[in-house]
């Protein structure tokens, strides 16, 4: 069973929750990302999510490996979705078990946080009057030494 | 050889998803200064470098057969 | 369309996620609850849940309302089971969805805390030396007025 | 008259899941003790009421044709 998926198919959600069933779990949460219609305002038209494959599923293996080691008793399962998308289309489902509920949010949190600094997938959004890589201009995450600081990576 | 990936709005400036080229005994940093001087459009100052899938520093020596990737500010999720 | 529910029949997760998609979502957040097989070290054979059910479909939307009020632009739906359940069986779903993704953890973790102090739920667990209704010989939660606080009930 | 609803362990022990019996003008606090007085099993000390699916204090007043409920601690979820 793949626990870490990149999908050119629309995401079955319930799929990725089986994936983490366990009969030592009292608590599964899921994240599903969806694609919203209006950001600060403007109308996005749809999606498109490009991935580097092989190494985003690595990235996402590290972060459930993360998050084993935080939360004792976790399970996890990602998935996330290339190609277009439209609005309300999901982009990404995260699901957790852990024996206890506190843990599994958290952990839910963790993934998703770590998802948007380290797994090498990108958006392009399209709008009624252009289209743009969401990432390259604003330059939030800006990183001087040309890769993530050790605490980004594996805090 | 090496092969060079690039991705996202990398790919676009660049006109193709990879480049064949003779990184060997360069650092990243040298190598991204080759790649900016050879294709006008692309600024890798805030580009993050991965060597064989794992993220490098600048500083870090690419060797022969390394897959050298561009990687932009993710926006996944 | 029912937001809140209690159910006689195995509740199905998509159900109530399509509850609460919305073009102005980015964000959808489930807390599945299900049946653990060992709590405190001792082996559950299998629960059963009942309910004030017309009151307890009350409180839930109270719940919902909560949210509401809390957190902008939340749209929320949950469904609690009754009956028998088995190890693994899902007891209850909690969907909710924002337009920001820290807003759908924290009403959903809002929501189930809230389902454990005011919904008129109960579970009784089976043991393979006994059963018991959980919640009456504890007594974690007292009320020494005979209800909930106000802080309790409108928190 | 009245509704009175019984669920969980207190059902168990009152042996039933409901009674009839007219409490218009006792207090929460005053059926308690009635019911506590006819059901030696029953302990209402840290259960909840509720009338007419709201939660009510130990002071409110029951009316005639109020369903008044027993709630113990809740243990959904």
């Amino acid at each position: 069973m793949n626990f870490y998926e990149i999908s050119k198919e629309p995401i079955i959600i319930q799929e990725v929750i089986d994936k983490v069933v366990q009969r030592e779990a009292g608590a599964i949460t899921t994240f599903i990302g969806t694609v919203r219609e209006l950001t600060h305002g403007k109308k996005t038209l749809y999606l498109v999510y490009e991935a580097y494959e092989s190494m985003a599923v690595k990235k996402l293996e590290q972060i459930g490996q993360e998050i084993k080691e935080r939360w004792s008793g976790a399970d996890v399962a990602i998935t996330h979705r290339v190609g277009r998308l439209d609005i309300t289309d999901i982009a990404v489902v995260i699901a957790v078990s852990t024996p206890h509920r506190a843990d599994a949010y958290e952990a839910n949190r963790y993934a998703i946080e770590r998802i948007k600094e380290i797994v090498p997938i990108w958006k392009k959004e399209h709008w009624e009057d252009g289209e743009e890589w969401i990432g390259n201009q604003l330059e939030t995450v800006a990183y001087p030494k040309g890769k993530p600081e050790e605490k980004d990576l594996n805090e | 050889m090496n092969n060079i990936l690039f991705f996202a709005h990398l790919r676009d400036a660049v006109g193709r998803d990879s480049v064949q080229l003779d990184a060997s005994g360069k650092t990243v940093a040298e190598l991204k200064q080759l790649i900016s001087d050879k294709y006008e459009a692309v600024n890798l100052e805030h580009v993050m470098t991965a060597i064989n899938e794992e993220f490098a520093s600048n500083e870090e020596v690419i060797h022969d057969g390394d897959a050298v990737a561009f990687i932009p500010p993710v926006s996944g999720g």
